[in-house]
């Protein structure tokens, strides 16, 4: 069983009030030095069999149909190893 | 206030009445508000008729409303999950045929997301459900479902929801005001940073439109918010589908 | 690992058991190997150390809570009292309604959104558990001080969950409470409580009868999280120090909710269960062995038939995981083909994991060994009971003799706007739009009276406009300064909220907040306040359905302040008839009804002015309570009062300002010449407009039916003052001083939005 | 400037309805093959200055003290320059 990613950002010319909140946020908390922060969706797919180009293409046809909203969202697909959790 | 007729002067006849007009209230799991929706189209004098997601099968209605809700929780986005169940099939179809749908919030929301609308809906400016009395500015009486108001004619009816913030790209927006598209926008205030202030659209044809606020639970004077201005929705409908038998 | 079975525990009597780091007590340990007559098996001792916690067993205060059942008013409105999942009361025309209040304070400091999200999860759960289709929910909140930081974290995220939850069921909230106190700094309180409506004769009732019957569990597969959670964490005093105890918060997921409810509901339509119950603390610990416990016969399960999230789970876990949205039912056995049927129309996964048996064991059977065989009574309902100790705490009568009726009053007309000003902008009189916005008050089309009323009333039935309606109401600093009449003026308040808006107030649930029983100060307060509900709950009539314990809020030494929370229920047959707390039309006359006395300890004015606690609280009469709700259920019905608002915490003024707002107009006052019939008050202005004396409402009376409405208040003996008109756009008190509507406004409503917007 | 990513996942113990709700979902779309799905939130932060071990341990405390609540989630933080969108 292999891990496949895919991350999903609102596309840079949408306004994005959840990452500004978080931005706004920082400075009350202490934290300087942030210019930036978009806020986006991670989802960690569990794939059955070979992560191969055929898998790929259907993990990437279902990113764009699906996981994301092409009029607002970009998407990344990555085949992965390390897992959120594995480092604290 | 607005001038609509009373479920007194109902059209065709009530419920049991030959001839009724029938519109269907689709039923997704996490469908909120079909009961209200079937109650404000009873009161309008129609006949509503319940769908449900699994089926393909319209059971004939000459109408078809999606109502509002979480459907799937609005897991993923909201609609995003709904968009893809059986009866979406036949409502994509049937709305390319010219039949008049509704779709109230969730239901725009899965409008948008089947393609039927353009643009998408985000989540609310302010990060917060907001549940407010919304005045409304009607900005076009040539879709099924306005015809009962007037153009420029100020509505109340409830809002409430947290991804309302409707968005398309200067394009699309440009194209929805030049088409005379759009079909509500929001007054006094902006309640979810929606793009030029837009509540509601409409596809090329105005048989499909799209609003956010809740016109179903503004149809008795005594509860909600105690106006009836959202009646005008349902006998719009009526009247264009009694006309056209 | 091998498996603990029976088997093993009989011949292994000696071996050594975790029953200490489970919060079991020494002796509770003792009773248990006394009553299996051997040493439990870690199955057994998982179901036996979460039922017998504070949280499920009541131990603390079970005592006190007897009262409710014993001092019962005569009262034919009740169907099903306490002990059930929740109380039942006949609200006429074949309808039937279920209430309850529950708490969720703790896992709601720990992580706010999930906490209290569940919290409306769970109380939902009863209500459908009792067979009827919940209706509205209300969520008394009680947090830090306004402007401490981690009230900035808390509070939104509460409101977020509790929003989130209830909206995307499809409830609308109807009503609450925000209070803002240092006391809660660690221990915020999160009720919430939901509203059922059925038919008389679909009421269902937990128990597991009929021999063959089978055991059907459904909703969400079972995780690991909350294992022990709720009931661990509720049972014992909070530190948040160590991450080891800090127990995995639920994450709660409506969408399964709202299929379970519909679910349910289809499955009570075609009457396809014998018996019910919700899966709530403790998990499958509880509704097994309390569905077993309430029936004729036992119960047998095959727990590794019970679908998982998570396959590495130990039977122990299973019994003891918290995960949401889950039920269990007892269904007949050819009813249960269709009973799966509907559960997959829904898709809610459903299994059979056991039957009823004609034995009088609880038995759980893990892969065909036997992991738990126990008398399920001794489970569910005869955990231990304490006694705890309590006394008068020595500081009580130090605080008592601190009267707040010597603090410095405003000493010019200037000042005394001023303080309005202030008081009337404070966190706690402050409007909460900007939380009730947030959540859904129209879904389901029958809200008739929400937010910012003075209680939610929603139609039962279209046809003939029957609806009812719920108040809560709490004030811990009254409650502080006399937990007796404290607990008394929250019943007293919700009461008069509840005929203020036209409705007869029926029966009560309550929501009992309190420190740690472990200490005799606050024992000693639980104890004061439980008599005190009872015997107010006696003097009107409203009999206890149900409700919840919370204790153990407290950080170190520090209890809150005695919190009991009260929700009213009550009738209205004709919803048109309702009474809102709008002054709407110019003209119309004010009235005070009731007698004001020089009362200010534990009032919002001592509060905002002079951050002080101490003195009384206003006394209590519930006789006087009782004619106030008559005369208001009667106008109201009788079309004499456009308006009504009951008078509590801020005083009259505070009341006046939020009709006029409400309403958009403005009223004119009139400082009377006296304050109350006894004469012990004359009329200054200060007392006027911030006494906080319990049994009194201000109503606007059309001109036509003044007449009949002073005689009729007259003829009943209930003092009806002439204060003023409805008039302008200003609240102006005569002589003293005016503001205006929009200055009002601006300090009503912006303080909330400024603190957490 | 340089691009920090936290991915806050919950806990694998914790119950995440929204993944369930696409797993459930992918069959009925024609999507076979994917044995789970978990959904977490991704923050891309722009940092101003040099993303050294300082600002590393920055950013670390601020995910563990803000963007993640640990009661119920996990998080990683990474040093990134691809960018979503990028691909397409
Ligand atoms: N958390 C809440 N949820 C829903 N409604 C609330 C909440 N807090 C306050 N409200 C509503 O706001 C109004 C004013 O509250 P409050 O001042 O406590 O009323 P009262 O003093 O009459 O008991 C009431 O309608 C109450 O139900
Ligand atoms: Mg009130």
């Amino acid at each position: 069983m292999a891990r496949v990613v895919v991350d999903v950002m609102l596309k840079p010319e949408i306004l994005d009030p959840q990452g500004q909140a978080v931005q706004r946020a920082l400075p009350r908390l202490g934290f300087q030095g942030i210019s930036d922060v978009r806020q986006g969706k991670r989802f960690e797919l569990e794939v059955d069999g070979p992560v191969d180009d055929a898998a790929l293409a259907r993990i990437h046809e279902m990113a764009e149909t699906f996981l994301a909203n092409t009029v607002i969202e970009d998407f990344v697909v990555k085949v992965e190893d390390s897992t959120v959790g594995a480092q604290k | 206030m607005t001038a609509l007729p009373s479920p007194a002067t109902t059209l065709d006849g009530g419920p049991s009445g030959r001839g009724n007009i029938r519109i269907g209230v689709v039923t997704f799991p996490g469908t909120l508000d079909d009961r209200d929706t079937q109650r404000a189209v009873r009161l309008a004098g129609a006949e509503p008729v319940e769908l449900w997601h699994r089926d393909k099968d319209l059971k004939q209605v000459d109408a078809v409303v999606l109502p509002g809700g979480f459907s799937y929780g609005d897991y993923l986005r909201a609609g995003a999950i709904s968009r893809f169940s059986p009866v979406m099939e036949s409502v994509i179809d049937q709305a390319g045929a010219g039949m008049p749908v509704l779709g109230i919030c969730n239901g725009f929301q899965l409008l948008t997301e089947a393609h039927l609308l353009p643009g998408a809906m985000l989540r609310n400016n302010h990060l917060h459900f907001i549940c407010r009395d919304q005045k409304l500015r009607v900005e076009t009486d040539r879709t099924a479902w306005t015809a009962d108001y007037a153009v420029g004619q100020e509505i109340s009816i409830p809002l409430k929801n947290i991804d309302g913030r409707y968005v398309a790209d200067e394009r699309t927006l440009d194209m929805l005001e030049a088409e005379g598209r759009v079909v509500f926008r929001y007054l006094d205030m902006n309640p979810n940073g929606s793009l030029r202030d837009i509540a509601g659209i409409t596809n090329e044809a105005g048989n499909v439109v799209g609003l956010m606020p809740h016109p179903e639970h503004a149809v008795e004077p005594l509860v909600g918010t105690g106006r009836t201005d959202g009646l005008g929705f349902f006998t719009s409908i009526l009247k264009k589908l009694v006309d056209a038998r | 690992m091998t498996l603990d079975t029976v088997k093993h525990a009989t011949e292994t009597p000696e071996a050594a058991q975790p029953w200490k780091e489970l919060g079991l007590k020494e002796d509770e340990y003792a009773r248990i190997r006394e009553i299996l007559g051997r040493r439990p098996t870690g199955a057994e001792l998982a179901m036996y150390s979460v039922m017998w916690s504070e949280h499920c067993s009541y131990k603390s205060s079970k005592v006190h809570l007897k009262q409710f059942g014993e001092k019962v008013p005569e009262n034919d409105a009740m169907l099903v009292g306490i002990g059930e999942n929740a109380g039942v009361v006949d609200v006429g025309q074949g309808y039937a309604v279920t209430f309850k209040v529950e708490s969720h304070n703790h896992p709601s400091y720990i992580e706010p959104y999930q906490g209290a999200a569940t919290g409306v999860g769970g109380i939902v759960r009863d209500i459908l558990a009792m067979g009827a289709r919940p209706v509205a929910v209300v969520d008394p909140l009680r947090f830090g001080a306004a402007d401490h930081p981690d009230t900035k974290r808390v509070l939104p995220g509460v409101v977020a969950g509790i929003g989130g939850y209830g909206n995307c069921l499809g409830l609308p909230n109807i009503g609450g409470e925000v209070v803002f106190d240092p006391c809660y700094q660690g221990n915020p309180l999160v009720n919430a409580g939901c509203i059922g409506v059925m038919k008389h004769e679909d009421i269902h009732l937990a128990k597991a009868s009929g021999p063959g019957n089978k055991v059907i569990l459904y909703g969400a597969r079972t995780g690991g999280d909350g294992i022990g959670g709720v009931s661990v964490l509720a049972s014992e005093t909070f530190d948040s120090t160590g991450p080891s105890r800090r127990p995995a918060v639920q994450v709660g997921d409506p969408f399964q909710e709202k299929l379970l409810i519909e679910c349910t509901l289809e499955i009570f339509r075609e009457n396809l269960v014998a018996g019910i119950q919700d899966l709530g603390g403790a998990g499958l610990s509880c509704a097994t062995s309390e569905l077993a416990s309430a029936g004729s016969g036992g119960m047998r399960v095959e727990l590794d038939t019970v679908p998982l999230r998570d396959s590495s789970l130990s039977p122990e876990e299973i019994l003891m995981s918290e995960s949401q949205e889950r039920m269990c039912a007892i269904v007949e056995p050819d009813k249960v083909g269709r009973f799966l049927e509907i559960c997959e129309k829904w898709d809610v996964i459903a299994t059979v994991i056991g039957e009823v048996t004609d034995g009088e064991r609880l038995e759980i059977f893990w892969h065909g060994e036997q992991i738990v065989d126990v008398p399920p009574r001794t489970v569910a309902h005869e955990g231990p009971v304490y006694h705890r100790p309590y006394e008068r705490p020595s500081w009580q009568d130090a605080l008592q003799a601190d009267d707040a009726g010597a603090l410095p009053r405003p000493a010019t007309a200037e000042a005394l706007r001023d303080q309005v000003l202030q008081v009337v902008a404070s966190p706690n009189q402050a409007s909460k739009a900007w939380i009730t916005d947030q959540y859904d008050r129209f879904v389901q089309g029958n809200t008739v009276l929400a937010q910012p009323e003075d209680a939610g009333m929603v139609r039962v039935d279209e046809e003939t406009n029957l609806g009812v309606a719920m108040a809560t109401d709490g004030n811990g600093r009254y409650a502080k300064l006399d937990p007796y009449a404290g607990a008394q003026l929250a019943l007293a308040e919700s009461y008069r909220n509840v005929a203020a808006s036209g409705a007869k107030p029926l029966a009560i649930s309550n929501c009992l907040n309190f420190g740690s029983p472990e200490d005799p100060a606050v024992m000693w307060q639980f104890a004061e306040a439980t008599r005190g509900l009872a015997d107010g709950c006696l003097a009107l009539g409203t009999p206890v359905t149900g409700g919840n314990v919370s204790l153990y809020n407290q950080t170190g030494e520090t209890a809150i302040h005695p919190t009991p929370v009260v929700a009213v229920l009550g009738v209205i047959d004709d919803v048109t008839r309702r009474t809102p707390i709008a002054f709407t039309e110019e003209g119309q006359l004010l009235y005070l009804l009731g007698d004001t006395r020089e009362e200010f300890g534990g009032s919002a004015w001592a509060q905002v002015v002079h951050d002080h606690l101490g003195g009384l609280p206003p006394k209590v009469d519930l006789e006087r309570e009782r004619l106030l709700a008559e005369i208001l259920i009667s106008a109201s019905r009788d079309g004499m009062i456009d308006a009504a608002h009951d008078l509590s915490d801020g005083g009259l003024i505070q009341a006046v300002v939020e009709s006029c707002l409400r309403g958009g107009t403005g009223a004119r006052l009139v400082v009377p010449e006296a304050l109350a019939t006894d004469g012990s008050a004359t009329g200054d202005a200060f007392t006027f407009l911030f006494s906080e004396s319990a049994g009194r409402a201000v109503v606007a009376v059309p001109r036509s039916e003044e007449l009949r409405f002073t005689d009729m208040c007259a003829a009943r003996g209930l003092p009806a003052t002439r204060i003023g008109v409805v008039d302008g756009d200003a609240v102006e008190v005569q002589g003293q001083f005016s503001l205006g509507l929009d200055e009002l406004r601006a300090a009503h409503t912006e303080t909330i939005p400024a603190l957490f917007g």
